[in-house]
């Protein structure tokens, strides 16, 4: 375990992202780093701020608002042998770019058998509550994870925000990279210097023998909550982040399953087509396991913008506990109390 | 189209109800009863309301984006349902589902608004075309920001209302500003109507804040558009006091001066048509009495009941 | 079954489209047809042809070269009560009005409480084979499934796209209305007049007790390939044809799957996250079936230009007769012969 | 950046290659050999001769689309190779993963083009940025259609690439077609050059075939972008001898009439190229002996392995 010294800070979610951004543009010359606001005085809260003073306004810059041309920009510049990383205030905004990320981003490397390469980062921020409402609030992760020659990650800890952006930043291949507004303001440690936290590995955050917990970005505060509610039931639960959804690794879940025999997915999206499912159906066709499993997810309705049906909108560690106690007890007798989610509870936007 | 003659009374009364109600809000904002982001008008109030009152109300279409709140009010949208959606009540125009940022009323063809920056142009176009399909005899009103003329689909849109003839008044807000962002980090040329004639469609600017004159000219460009059915584009300057988005001065932020000018620009025209109302005070009264009749009605209503989350995803 | 008399004809898949179309036109005002080259002398395929003619230059009509836009525009007419149905001349297209489809047409309705609906048909057709290459052959179903909101349907025969593009033109959703190019030209027998299938229904085409093999699109024919080849290995196959994604109809899959026990699902579309995971997840949730199961699809890489390529990267006869082989006989020592397939051989392009 | 000289040697042996290649496309077509969509340049040679003759080989970068076989040839890309591609080969450009629409050659900075209208243009512009940010001293030349500027992203481009004051040259083949769709079914303004100068880019408009006058525009203009580092639009007017995709006269399809003039204008260009070259007899010999030399190149080769399309879908 890390432990906070002269090497390692307490540091926020945003802050570690900043602080593996500006290593890698002192380490790499070619990394720059653009989108609306990223040079404004709330610096994509906090994760940019001023590096358009540090680094010269060459290096950040804001951009007019046309998403499907920026993303060229800046796939163009990563042909061109750049790595830029570009930033989105919110996941919905991509729809605007899809035709440069799937038709373009992911297939230049394989149309030109390899003489190219697109090493450019998205980073796309998830919103969520507060009066989001259905255009702010969006996932769609396995809308880009359905697509061949993307790698699509969603680091839920400081450490490993650091960690995978780095890794983003120095990988050649487009990288879509999952924020979520209500991890921002998350502490942890994170080593201050340079390093990597690989792509396709998911990471056990705690150890139980009696269910596998599964989440994926947001969700994976959401199994921690759980964990604790089950435990007044001495139900121990084993919480694995998903953290990096393509290429997504199974070996974790497969060994955690084959143990508890029973799982519950809590995607941070929508269920239908998800990348639950596909899991599911890789524990299914290749894994010679048996187990339960459940999908909690959004409602497949679009988000409403009151608080009053925020709350149905979103999985939340009673829901989660409450069918992870059905699963292990196969009884209906236990209505977890409500537990107050920090992120969500604290925050009072505006935006 | 009769020609209307500008009634200072009206737009006295529209243009300090927008400003009341945004001060009202910016008064209750804190006690984090509108739990969502609002993106106040303060500082635009002219355009909506001069703009409102040369159309031709429940005739006309209006669509307007995520900073509606003055559009809304000036072209009579139900007041007391606004402020409930506003409080995520039940009785709110949307159930509370929609919120701020998707104001809409059909009582007055106020369709609901997108928080997706130029999203909604080309369905005014679309709307428009339908209204000429249909020969039905009235116009789009499309509000939007200079921001998103940004946005490529802004030309394709133009270029589709002019190519098809289309009966479409764009009003383009010139506030300078998206978000943080000035207009001259954005665009290579700064003369909009330049780039938006060369498309094929009339223009007309508007410099001043006078709430007289952007209705004149909203009157000749909607006479135009009834006479040739072709589409009018017509750019406002105006200025943003407050934040983007929730209820603070941002000067502190540093990204841009505070223009003490520019600042009472809004005020002195409210001032103005107030000069020129005689009975204001029973206005203002009346105004009063709205906003709390509004604020009392939205206290009182109910949450929207859970099970509410599942309707209208899909028509039946 | 239906008997070709002087109330049914046996004509094409693109023939049926547009006798829908005609109908459509004639009982309804306010339905109208627009996208590239719907006007044009090739009318996409014949699906649309000279229907300008016949309702004139305002109910069919060519638009420029604006994805997003034009998908606005019909959009903002279905709000205002009319009926439009754009045509796209290949799905990957899109992908450049996703922000429309995704952020706008699928949440309007909800967004508005149920004032406003969006009747609009958006037609998309999948491009393949014949060197389509990275850019034109893409399929992206699950993509829209994983959207509330949307209606997703994909029909493989020219019964069923005729009533269901009526059922589509009739709904006052958000349909995406999924054609295939390697479908066109197929016959089949059809009903003259009005009638509409059903969504939220799949098809089973032809029965069989040993292994249940399910279709979209275009590898519903693939299936009814396999299921020939297994017959010389005496098994038989029960085809369904999924026909509607979106709803989704599980109640035929959960029967036949009760009674042959083996699934085998061929997306016409990459497989990672997709419709088939989502049918074999909710198997595994919701229904007590004890089941194995194989997925198959397009090769998780872009779509390679080159003939010598294209037969490995999709789904083909051989290859889900020889997985079902196994999955029935539990033997390897089977090698179908390949079958022609023959929309593939006989199609010489251009386009 | 030197001046150069016409030469007409050179523009006939590229136009006459160009030339050449459709005609054998079309003359091998119907076996069935290239097993893809082809988009034939005859007719819009001039365009891709004049340009490539005024750009700096190996320097510059060059943008196309689905389009492409005038421009690869006239830029000096890797003739066998691209045969060997079209023929669906290992030895091609891409070991066959490309084929016609999507022709790229490293070699000369010849970017793997895109079949998605307008999509490179944005990609072209960021190609520039980076030339910049690495104050690479040469310049983007950029093709595309008119049908491409229909798309909204020609515009945030082109905005893009004069706020950013970048090197790029836009090189509008104006063939006034869009498949089978008018320019002016598609565009309410044909003035194509005033739309772009609204944006603040300069235009220079070209309504001959001339080679040679392309020639110049093109020198001018890269000399332009040299000096004070930003972007030049040229419009060509051009002519589409075939069909829009395949190798077929369309003229039956009745969309458009056959002119002969037009029809004429390519071929009279040629001949007028010819004239000016003395040793034309040579130059039609080397040609010959380059496409016999590529078809059995392309033929002897083999498809790519099986195995192959598994590879280069992401970089290790
Ligand atoms: C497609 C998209 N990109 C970015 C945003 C974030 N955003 C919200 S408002 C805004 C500024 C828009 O400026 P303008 O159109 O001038 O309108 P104003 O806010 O000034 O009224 C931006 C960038 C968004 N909502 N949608
Ligand atoms: C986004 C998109 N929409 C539609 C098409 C179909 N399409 C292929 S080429 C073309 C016409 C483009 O015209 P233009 O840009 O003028 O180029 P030209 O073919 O005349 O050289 C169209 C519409 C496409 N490939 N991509
Ligand atoms: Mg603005
Ligand atoms: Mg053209």
């Amino acid at each position: 375990m890390l432990q906070k010294n002269k090497f390692v800070n307490n540091i926020t979610y945003a802050d570690a992202i900043l602080s593996a951004t500006k290593i890698m543009l002192k380490k790499n010359k070619d990394v720059f780093v653009f989108g609306q606001g990223v040079d404004d005085p709330k610096g994509h809260y906090g994760t940019t701020l001023n590096l358009h003073k540090d680094f010269g306004e060459d290096r950040c810059f804001d951009t007019p608002i046309c998403e499907e041309s920026m993303t060229g920009v800046g796939i163009g510049a990563a042909i061109a042998g750049m790595s830029p990383i570009l930033v989105h205030q919110r996941m919905d905004f991509l729809m605007l770019a899809m035709n440069q990320i799937v038709n373009m981003a992911s297939k230049i490397h394989y149309i030109s058998d390899g003489k190219l390469c697109v090493p450019i980062v998205v980073r796309a921020c998830i919103g969520r509550s507060w009066g989001q409402g259905a255009q702010h609030s969006q996932s769609l992760l396995s809308t880009f994870a359905h697509i061949p020659g993307l790698k699509v990650i969603a680091p839920t800890t400081p450490h490993d925000v650091k960690g995978t952006l780095i890794t983003a930043i120095e990988d050649r291949n487009p990288v879509i990279f999952i924020e979520h507004r209500m991890l921002y303001k998350n502490k942890g440690l994170v080593p201050k210097g340079y390093y990597k936290v690989g792509f396709g590995k998911s990471r056990t955050l705690s150890k139980g023998c009696d269910i596998t917990l599964v989440g994926i970005s947001f969700t994976v505060i959401d199994c921690i909550n759980a964990k604790k509610l089950l435990q007044e039931k001495s139900i121990k639960a084993e919480v694995i982040d998903l953290l990096s959804i393509q290429p997504l690794d199974m070996s974790k879940i497969v060994s955690s399953v084959k143990k508890t025999k029973k799982l519950v997915i809590v995607e941070n999206d929508w269920i239908n087509c998800g990348v639950s499912s596909e899991i599911i159906s890789r524990l299914i066709e290749t894994y010679n396991v048996k187990f339960e499993v459940k999908r909690i997810g959004y409602l497949f309705t679009p988000c409403p913008t009151t608080s009053a049906l925020e709350e149905s909108f979103y999985p939340s560690p009673e829901k989660i506990a409450k069918v992870s106690y059905e699963m292990v007890t196969k009884k209906k007798n236990w209505k977890p109390r409500k537990i107050k989610t920090k992120e969500i509870e604290e925050f009072k936007g505006p935006f | 189209m009769k020609i209307k003659k500008f009634d200072y009374e009206k737009a006295y009364y529209l243009f300090k109800k927008i400003r009341c109600t945004e001060e009202k809000i910016i008064e209750i904002y804190e006690s984090n009863i509108i739990k969502s982001p609002v993106h106040l008008s303060l500082g635009q109030e002219s355009i909506a309301v001069g703009v409102a009152l040369a159309s031709e109300k429940k005739k006309d279409i209006v669509f307007s984006n995520y900073r509606s709140h003055a559009h809304f009010i000036a072209h009579g949208g139900n007041f007391k349902k606004m402020w409930a959606e506003l409080f995520g009540k039940e009785t709110g125009l949307s159930s509370g589902k929609a919120g701020s940022m998707h104001l809409g009323d059909l009582g007055i063809n106020f369709i609901f608004t997108s928080a997706i920056v130029g999203s909604a142009i080309s369905q005014a176009v679309g709307y428009s075309l339908a209204l000429k399909m249909k020969k039905l005899n009235s116009k789009v009103i499309c509000y939007h920001g200079e921001g998103a003329m940004d946005q490529g689909t802004f030309w394709e849109s133009l270029n589709f209302s002019a190519l098809k003839k289309l009966p479409i008044l764009f009003v383009c807000e010139n506030n300078g500003l998206a978000i943080y962002s000035d207009q001259r980090k954005r665009m290579k040329t700064l003369d909009i109507c330049k780039k938006v004639k060369s498309f094929g469609v009339h223009t007309i600017k508007i410099k001043d804040n006078s709430t007289k004159n952007i209705f004149q000219n909203t009157q000749k460009a909607l006479q135009r558009i009834k006479k040739n059915g072709q589409p009018v584009f017509l750019e406002i300057s105006t200025y943003r006091e407050v934040d983007h988005v929730g209820i603070n001065y941002d000067f502190a932020l540093g990204y841009r001066k505070k223009e003490k000018q520019k600042m009472m620009k809004s005020l002195n025209e409210l001032k103005f048509l107030k000069q020129n109302t005689k009975n204001f005070k029973q206005i203002e009264k009346k105004i009063n009495k709205e906003i709390s009749d509004a604020l009392n009605y939205s206290l009182k209503s109910n949450f929207p009941h859970k099970k509410c989350i599942g309707s209208n995803v899909t028509k039946e």
